[in-house]
C-alpha cells in the first residue's frame, strides 16, 4: 500500500500538523511516511501545504505532482491541486473558503463542512482533525490506535490533555464527510 | 536500543550531533536549515551532555570558532546554507590546511546571490572542487532522506576525525524540511578531556611539561615545507579516494540506461525508475553518496553495460563533469537540470530521460 | 672576545636576578630590532610562568608579524585567520573551561578585518584575554595603513600622510570595547622603559586573573613601535611614539572590576 | 662596606643591536660594540662597572638576550 | 601614442586601471598583491582623473563595495590574494547573481589556509568552477606576462560591462612581482555622469521622474522567477563560451606532444618548448588564455593531432580535468604539478613530458 | 459598503491633508500587519519627497523582512549582502557624491553580521544615512536572536530567554558608534505614536541633511515592533516595546551637530 | 459658526486590521469592521463624527491606507 | 641574444635596484626583458635575489634554474648560485662577504672589491653600480647611454642629481674588476 496525499489550505488552519499526525500515525503502525511542506516566508499569512506519503515500501520521491488524494481547504489550493489528483482518485475539500465548485469528472469527490461545524461547537482549534477523520473513514490508512499514539507522539506532554478533544473531532469528521461526485 | 522518531532533517542532523556526543555547535540563522540551531538550543544541550551551543555573530566567526575547536581536538560542527557557505570558504580552506576535523552542513537553496531559499544542488562544485582557496578537498556526503542526515553525522564525525580533514554534508532544503522516519541509535557520551587529549595527540590541549608545544596553524612561509603539507594532503585525499567511496545502486543489474543523481534529485529518479521499470524499459538508478571521494571505478564499469546515462542534478550541470570524468565519451551522458529552488518531478525526469537518452 | 667589565664570580644560580623565561622558545625571535612584539611575548610567558599555568594555558597567534608567535611561546597554540582570533579563543574557552585562553592580536588584525569578531566576544562577555599590540600599521604585509594610523602619519598605502577626510580617523577600539558591559579589564599601556615594562606585565597579570572570576574579557593593549613600518631607528621609533602616539592613545586603565574609570 | 654590585650576560648571538637597553640603564653601563655578529648586528657590552642588576636592560630588551646577576659584595 | 615603461606586473595592473578610465578601486592590503593599492595611493588617481580608490576594512568590505560601485554602472575593481579571494566568494555570486560588471583580480599565492606568499595556481578551481554559491561562471583571464597584466585591464572591463558579469584576473605572486617591459595605452578619461547613465541604462543611479525605478538585487523568492534568471546566466554563459574564448599556440603546427599551461606555467613550459625542439623533438605549446570560457573546442582539435599532453600547473591537478573534458580519453594526458609556492623549472617540465609522455 | 460617518463632500484636493507619498510604490507592503517597517518607509519617503531628491537618491535594502524595501520605496535601489549596506553605500556614495545614499537595516544585519561594516563607515565618516531599525529580533528568519534582544527574552534561539550569561549581552551599538569622530548625528527614535512618528520624521531629515554638510555619518535608529517574531498582537507588542525596550533603548538624539549629547 | 471637520478614508484592501490606529485616534473615532477584507483581514471604519483630520492615525498606520482630508465647516 | 643574469646578496645591497637599472636599460634600447625578483617577509634582513634576462626575443620562463651569469654579493648566494651557472658562463663575486672561494673549472669567474672600494670613496650608496660597472665591461649587452637613460627613467626625478655618481660608479667599477680564472 502507497498513499499519496497533498493537504493545502492557509497558513493558520493546522495543514502542517495535520499531515504531521497522519505521518506519525504511520510510523506508529510500521509504515514508511514522509512529510514534505512548503517553506518559506510565503507561508507568512500565505498558503501553506504538505505533501504526506504513508506507504509499505521505502519511499521514492518526497515530492509529487500527482496525488492519491487531495484535502483542499481553500479556493487557491483547489485551483492549484484539483488537477493533481491521479484519476480515480480522492479529492475532500471543505466548501467553508470554496468559492468555485471542483469539475473533475474523473475523480472521487467529497466535501465536508468542517469549519462551520467546527466553529459551531467551539472546536476550531481541533478543525483540521475533523478534516482527517472524513478522510480516514475513506481511506483507512491508519488504524484509530496508532492515530492516538500518533497524537501523543507529536503533541507536546503538556498537550496531552488535548487528545480526548482531537479524538471527538476525528469522529465527527468521520460522521460529516459527503460525497459529492462518486465514480 | 535506539529510538524512532518523525523528525525533519534539521531536526534530525541537530539531535544525531548530541547522540555521537558532540562538543559544540557554532551557527548563525539561515533559512532553509535555522531548524537545526533552533533544535538544539530547545534541547539545551548543554544541561546535560554538555555539549556547548552558541550562535555566533556571523558565519564567517562560526567557521573560525569551528577551528579554534578543532584544533583542540574537540568535536565541532556548523550548519548553515549557500551564501553563509560561501562565506566560510576562507574558514574551509583553513581548516584543511591545518589538517582539522570539523563538520560543516550545507542545506543548500536556490542561488546565485541571495536566490531563493527553496532546495537547490547548485553548490556541488563548490563543495567538491573546493570553494575555497588551494589544492584541498572535503569529504562530501550527501543525503537523500532524513535517516542520512542523522546517520551522516556520525558518519561525518568519523572521517573527519580518521583523516583529520573537515567534512561536509551537502543537502537542500527540501531534505532539510521535510519529516520522515528515523531510528537514533542510542548516545554516546562526550569525550572526557582525557580521551579528547589522548585520542587527537596532535591537538592544542594544553602542553604539559613532557611533551614539546602544539601549533596548529597551515602557515609554511618556506615553499618547500608548504609542498611537503600538499604532498601530505594528496596523499590522504588519494587514501580517502581509494577507501571512502559509498554509493548505492538501485535496478542497475539489467538497466539498459540510468540515472545518475545524488540526494534530493536521486529520490525523484527512484521514482523514475519505477514509472519506467512500469512501462517495461529497464532503467536504473546510480546514486553517489560521497561526492568526494567520487564513485569513479563503479560508475566507470557501469558505464561499460549502460547504452546511456542522465545525469538530473536540481542545478546547471555540475556533477555530469564527474560523471563525464569517470564514464568517458563512449555512451551519451546528458544532463538535465532544474534551478532557482524548482524540484524536477518524476514524470519530468523520466520524460527527460526518454528524450534526451533512449530517444524517440 | 674580552669582556673588561665582567664578573663572571657573580654569574651564580644564587645571584641570578633576572633571566628570559623558559616559557619562550629558545630560538631567535623573528621581529625586527627593536620591535615591542618581543618584550610582549616575554612579559605574556612570565605571567604564565608565575601563575603556574603553563600546560593549561592556550594561545592563539593572529595573521600580522606575531603570525610566528606560535614559534616563541612555548605553551600550545593556534594560528587563527586573520582577524578571527577572538572567534577561535571563544569556542576554546567555552569547550576547555578549565584552560586559560588569549589572544595575541596586532591593529590591522583586531580592528580593522577582526572587528566584528572583537566587538562581539567583548560583548558577550566572553572568558579569555585579548592582547592587542598598536603599532598604528600593517607591519607583516610592508607598512600599509591600519585603522590605528595617526592622521598624517605616512604608510603604504598613504605615502602623503593619513588624509582623515578620505581614509577615516585613527579607532580607539580599546575605548570602544571598554563601553561594553562584557569586558571586565580593559586597559592601554607601553614596553619601551622599564617601568612600562613591569606596569604591563601587571596588566598581563590581572587580566588573566579575570578568568579566574569569569565575569568577561581582559583586555590589554600595548601601544607599540613599529620601527620598520615607521621607517625610524627603533630608539627614534620609541621617541616618535611617546610624542605622537601616547597623545592619541594615553596609557592606563580605562576599565577595572568592570567600572569604566577614564 | 657591603655594596649592590651586578652583572649582565648578554647572548651577543641573539642581540640585534637595536640600542633599546642603553637609554633604560641608569648608570650608563651599556653601549654598543665596535664588532659585529654573525648576523651583522653590532652588540650590547658593558661599557663601564656601575651596574648593580637593577634588570632594567634586560626588562625593555625585546628579545630578551640579557641575563641580570646581582650580590652584595664587601667592598 | 601610448608609453613604455617597466613595470611590475601588481603595478601595471593599477596603471592600466587608471588608464582604462576605471572609477574606483577598493581593497585591502594582502602579500604578493599590495602593490596594486599602493601604487594607486602614490599615484593619487582621485586628484587627476578623480578615481576614488579606498582601502576597506577587510576583503569582506572591499568586494561589497564593488557590488555597490557596480550597481551603479560604476567602474569598479578590486585585488586580492587566495585568503582575500576566498572571503569575497559570497560577493562574487552576489554580483553574478545580480550580472554586475566588476573586476577582480586574484595574484594568487601557495595554500590551503594561510600557505604562504609564493606564487601558486591553485586557486583555478575556485575561479573557473565558481567558489561561491549557485550556478554562476565569472570570465577569467589568466595573464602570463606584465603585459598582458596590463592589457587584461581593459578586456576584463569591456567584457564584464557587455556582459554584466563578473570578471577574474587570475594571475600569481611571480607575474605580480615581476618586472617587465609593458606598452600602456593612452588614457581613456572616465566616464561622465551622463554617460555612465546612457550607457547603463539598468544601473541604479538615481530615477529621473520618466521611468521606473531601478532595483539591483540578486533575490527572488519565486523559484519560477528565480529560475528564469538561472536560465538567462546559463544563456549568457553560452554566449561567452562561444565569443569570448582566447588562447594561444605555440609550435603546435607540427608538434608531436604538446604542453598544456596557462599563465606562469606557460611561460615556463615555452622555454621548455626550445629546450625539445633543441633536441629535435616536436613539442608544442597550448595556452588557454581565458579558463573560463574554456579553449575546448581549438584543444580537441589539437588532441586529434597529437600523440599526448602534459598538463603542467602550478597546482595538484585542476586545469586537467577541463583539457580532459574538452579532448577525451583517446590519447594519454597526464599531470605535472608543484605546489606550496614552488614554481618548477623548464628542464624539469621537459624531463616530465620524457617521463609521462614521450615515453622512455 | 455603507459608510455611516463618511463625508465625501470634504474628499477634495482642498481639503486633503494627509495621503500615502508617491515616493512609496502603489503595491500592498511585505511586512505583518503593524510592524514599524511600513511607517519607517513612509516617513523617509516622505523626507525624500520634502527634501526634493527623489531623482538623486540611491537607497540600499539589506537581507532581513525590509529585503523588499526595495519593492516598496520609489528610489533606486540596490539589495545588499546581509551586514554590507555600509559598504556598498561607502562606494555608492564616494562614486556618485552628488546623490542622496542610504541605508536601510535591521539588527541583525547592521549589529551582528555587519558589524564591522557599521563600525567603519562610521569611522571613516562616510556621508550618507544609515537607518538602523531595532526590533530585537531576526525578523524575516522566523525569530532568532539578535545582538539587541533583552535579557530574558523568548526567541526560537533562546526559547527559554536571553541568558545573557551564555549569549551575552544585549547591544547598544548606537551609543557605541556615536562614539566615534565620523558619526555627524546620532538619535533613537520609534514609530508607534503619532508624536513618535513625527519625531522620527525630523530625525531623518536631519540625518539626511547632514549629506548636505558633508561631515559624516547621519544615524537614525527606530526602535520597533516586530509582533510576529514577539508572539503578540501589534497593539500588545507596542507596549510591550515602550515597557520593556524603552527602558534598555531610550529615545532621543545621542548626538548632535558631532557633538555627544547623551 | 465655523468648526474644524475631518474625514478619512481607509484603503480597506490594503488595510491589515493591525489596530494600531485606534488608539492613536484622541476622538476614538476609529474601530474595526465585523466583515473583513478579501485578505481576510477586518478593516477599519470611522464609528463616530467626531474626526478633526489630525491625521494621527494615518501617521501611525504602517500600510500608509489612510488619506485624511479637513475643512472649516459652517455648522 | 639573451642574457640570463641572477644578482644575489643582502637585502640592503641594492641587488634589486641594480637588476632594475640594467633591466630599463635594456628596454631603453628596445630588447626585452624581465626582472624576476625573490619576495615576502624573508627578505627582511635576509637573502635577497633578482633574475633579470635581458634578449632580442620575446622571454619565455622568467623562472630560471641555469644562467648565463652570476653576480654574487654575499657567501649565501654564492653557495645557493655557484652550480647555476652555465658551463662557460660567468661568476662575478665580491670578495667581502665571501668566505670559501668560488671552485668551478668550467666557468669564468671574476671577482670585484666593489665593497670597499666604495666604503673608501664615500660611495657606499652606489656600491651596486660599481659592481654593474664591473659586469657590463665584460658583458657590453646594453650601452653606456642606454644606462643612463635607464637611470634617469628607473630614478624618481628628486634623484636624478645622483645621476653622474652613478655614473662614476659605473667607471669606477669597469676598472676594478679582475679575472679570478678564465677558460
Ligand atoms: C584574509 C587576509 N587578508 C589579508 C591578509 C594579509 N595580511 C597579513 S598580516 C596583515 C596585517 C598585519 O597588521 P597588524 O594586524 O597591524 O599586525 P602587525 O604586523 O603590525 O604586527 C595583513 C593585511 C591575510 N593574510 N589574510
Ligand atoms: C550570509 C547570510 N547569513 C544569513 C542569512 C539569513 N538571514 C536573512 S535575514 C536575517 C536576519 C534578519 O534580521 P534583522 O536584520 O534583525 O532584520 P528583521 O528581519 O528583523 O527586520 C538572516 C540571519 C542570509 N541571508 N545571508
Ligand atoms: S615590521 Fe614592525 S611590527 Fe613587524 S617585526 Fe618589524 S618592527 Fe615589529
Ligand atoms: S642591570 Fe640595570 S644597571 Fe645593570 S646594565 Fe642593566 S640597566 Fe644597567
Ligand atoms: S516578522 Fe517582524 S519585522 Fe518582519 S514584517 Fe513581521 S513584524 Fe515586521
Ligand atoms: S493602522 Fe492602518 S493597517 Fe492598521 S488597522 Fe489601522 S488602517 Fe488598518
Amino acid at each position: 500500500m502507497t498513499e499519496e496525499i497533498i493537504i493545502a489550505g492557509f497558513g493558520g488552519q493546522g495543514v502542517l500538523s495535520m499531515g504531521k499526525i497522519l505521518a506519525y500515525s504511520g510510523v506508529m503502525q510500521d509504515q514508511e511516511v514522509s512529510w514534505m511542506p512548503s517553506y518559506g516566508p510565503e507561508m507568512r499569512g500565505g498558503t501553506a501545504n504538505v505533501t504526506v506519503i504513508v506507504s509499505d515500501e521505502r519511499i521514492s520521491s518526497p515530492i509529487l505532482n500527482k496525488f492519491d488524494t487531495a484535502i483542499i481547504l481553500n479556493q487557491q489550493s483547489l485551483d492549484k491541486f484539483e488537477n493533481a489528483v491521479k484519476p480515480g482518485g480522492l479529492l475532500i475539500y471543505d466548501p467553508n473558503g470554496i468559492t468555485r465548485q471542483p469539475e473533475r469528472k474523473d475523480i472521487n469527490i467529497y466535501s465536508i463542512a468542517a469549519a462551520d461545524e467546527a466553529a459551531k461547537m467551539g472546536l476550531s482549534k481541533v478543525f483540521n482533525m475533523m478534516v482527517l477523520g472524513g478522510f480516514l473513514k475513506l481511506k483507512p490508512i491508519v488504524k484509530m490506535e496508532n492515530i492516538r499514539k500518533g497524537l501523543e507522539k507529536s503533541l507536546p506532554a503538556r498537550h496531552h490533555k488535548l487528545i480526548p478533544e482531537n479524538e471527538k473531532a476525528l469522529t465527527i469528521g468521520q460522521d460529516l464527510i459527503q460525497p459529492v461526485h462518486v465514480l | 536500543m535506539g529510538e524512532l522518531r518523525l523528525m525533519k532533517g534539521n531536526e534530525a542532523i541537530a539531535e544525531a550531533a548530541i547522540r555521537v556526543g558532540c562538543d559544540g555547535y557554532f551557527g548563525y540563522p539561515i533559512t532553509p536549515q535555522s531548524e537545526v540551531m533552533e533544535y538544539l538550543m530547545a534541547e539545551k544541550p548543554y544541561e546535560t551532555t554538555g555539549m556547548v551551543v552558541l550562535q555566533a555573530e556571523s558565519e564567517v566567526a562560526a567557521i573560525n570558532m569551528l577551528y579554534g575547536g578543532a584544533g583542540t581536538g574537540k568535536m565541532v560542527m556548523t550548519s548553515s546554507s549557500s551564501p553563509g557557505i560561501s562565506l566560510m570558504q576562507e574558514g574551509i580552506s583553513y581548516l584543511a590546511g591545518t589538517q582539522l576535523p570539523a563538520l560543516i552542513v550545507n542545506i543548500v537553496r536556490g542561488g546565485p546571490g541571495l536566490g531563493t531559499i527553496q532546495p537547490s544542488q547548485a553548490d556541488y562544485f563548490q563543495a567538491v572542487k573546493g570553494g575555497g582557496h588551494g589544492d584541498y578537498y572535503t569529504i562530501v556526503y550527501a543525503p537523500a532522506s532524513v535517516q542520512e542526515m542523522a546517520d551522516f553525522v556520525k558518519l561525518g564525525f568519523d572521517a573527519a576525525f580518521h583523516y583529520r580533514t573537515p567534512v561536509l554534508i551537502l543537502s537542500d532544503g527540501a531534505i532539510g524540511q521535510m519529516m520522515e522516519k528515523v531510528y537514533l541509535p542510542d548516545p554516546i557520551p562526550r569525550r572526557t578531556e582525557e580521551e579528547v587529549i589522548s585520542q587527537c595527540p596532535w591537538a592544542s590541549t594544553g602542553k604539559p611539561p613532557t611533551r614539546e608545544h602544539h601549533i596548529m596553524t597551515s602557515l609554511d612561509l618556506d615553499p618547500a615545507g608548504q609542498e611537503r603539507l600538499n604532498l601530505l594532503l594528496q596523499e590522504k585525499y588519494r587514501v580517502i579516494e581509494e577507501k571512502e567511496v559509498l554509493y548505492e545502486k538501485i535496478d542497475c543489474d539489467d538497466a539498459e540506461y540510468v540515472f545518475v543523481a545524488f540526494g534530493l534529485s536521486a529520490r525523484i529518479c527512484q521514482k523514475a525508475v519505477h514509472l519506467a521499470r512500469e512501462q517495461g524499459i529497464k532503467v536504473g538508478l546510480f546514486r553517489p553518496i560521497t561526492l568526494f571521494p567520487f564513485p569513479k571505478k563503479p560508475l566507470q564499469e557501469l558505464g561499460k553495460k549502460v547504452k546511456g546515462m542522465l545525469v538530473v542534478e536540481m542545478n546547471a550541470g555540475q556533477m555530469i563533469e564527474d560523471v563525464i570524468l569517470s564514464v568517458g565519451f563512449q555512451i551519451p551522458i546528458k544532463h538535465y537540470g532544474r534551478f532557482g529552488g524548482i524540484i524536477p518531478t518524476p514524470d519530468e525526469v523520466f520524460r527527460m530521460l526518454k528524450e534526451k537518452i533512449i530517444g524517440g | 672576545m674580552e669582556e673588561k667589565f665582567a664578573h663572571p664570580e657573580l654569574r651564580t644560580p644564587e645571584n641570578l636576578v633576572y633571566k628570559r623565561t623558559d616559557f619562550l622558545v629558545d630560538r631567535p625571535l623573528s621581529y625586527c630590532p627593536g620591535c615591542g612584539h618581543g618584550v610582549v611575548h616575554r612579559m605574556l610567558m612570565e605571567v604564565v610562568e608565575d601563575k603556574g599555568i603553563g600546560s593549561i594555558t592556550i594561545g592563539i597567534s593572529p595573521v600580522g608579524c606575531s603570525v610566528l608567535a606560535y614559534d616563541f611561546l612555548n605553551v600550545d597554540m593556534l594560528g587563527a585567520a586573520h582577524g578571527r582570533a577572538p572567534a577561535l579563543a571563544t569556542a576554546i574557552k567555552r569547550l576547555w573551561p578549565n584552560r586559560y585562553v588569549f589572544t595575541y592580536q596586532g591593529d590591522g588584525d583586531l580592528a580593522a578585518i577582526g572587528t566584528a569578531e572583537t566587538i562581539h566576544a567583548c560583548n558577550r562577555g566572553e572568558n579569555f584575554t585579548i592582547i592587542f599590540i598598536n603599532n598604528g600599521i600593517y607591519g607583516m604585509t610592508g607598512g600599509q595603513m591600519a585603522p590605528t594610523t595617526l592622521p598624517g602619519m605616512r604608510t603604504s598605502t598613504c605615502p602623503y600622510g593619513r588624509d582623515v577626510g578620505i581614509m577615516g580617523h585613527p579607532m580607539k577600539i580599546t575605548e570602544l570595547i571598554a563601553q561594553l558591559p562584557g569586558t571586565y579589564y580593559v586597559t592601554r599601556q607601553a614596553v619601551h622603559t622599564p617601568a612600562a615594562v613591569r606596569k604591563t606585565k601587571k596588566a598581563l597579570r590581572k587580566a588573566i586573573d579575570c578568568q579566574d572570576l569569569g565575569k568577561g574579557i581582559g583586555f590589554v593593549e600595548v601601544v607599540s613601535n613599529c620601527n620598520s613600518g615607521w621607517k625610524m631607528t627603533p630608539v627614534q621609533a620609541n621617541q616618535w611614539m611617546e610624542e605622537h602616539m601616547f597623545p592619541k592613545y594615553p596609557l592606563g586603565d580605562i576599565k577595572v572590576d568592570g567600572e569604566l574609570v577614564k | 662596606m657591603a655594596k649592590i654590585k651586578g652583572d649582565i650576560v648578554v647572548n651577543i648571538e641573539r642581540c640585534k643591536g637595536c640600542e633599546v637597553c642603553i637609554a633604560s640603564c641608569p648608570f650608563s653601563t651599556i653601549s654598543m660594540s665596535e664588532e659585529v655578529n654573525s648576523k651583522g648586528y653590532h652588540f650590547a657590552i658593558k661599557v663601564n662597572d656601575d651596574c648593580t642588576g637593577c634588570s632594567n636592560c634586560a626588562l625593555v630588551c625585546p628579545d630578551g638576550v640579557i641575563t641580570v646577576y646581582r650580590a652584595k659584595v664587601t667592598v
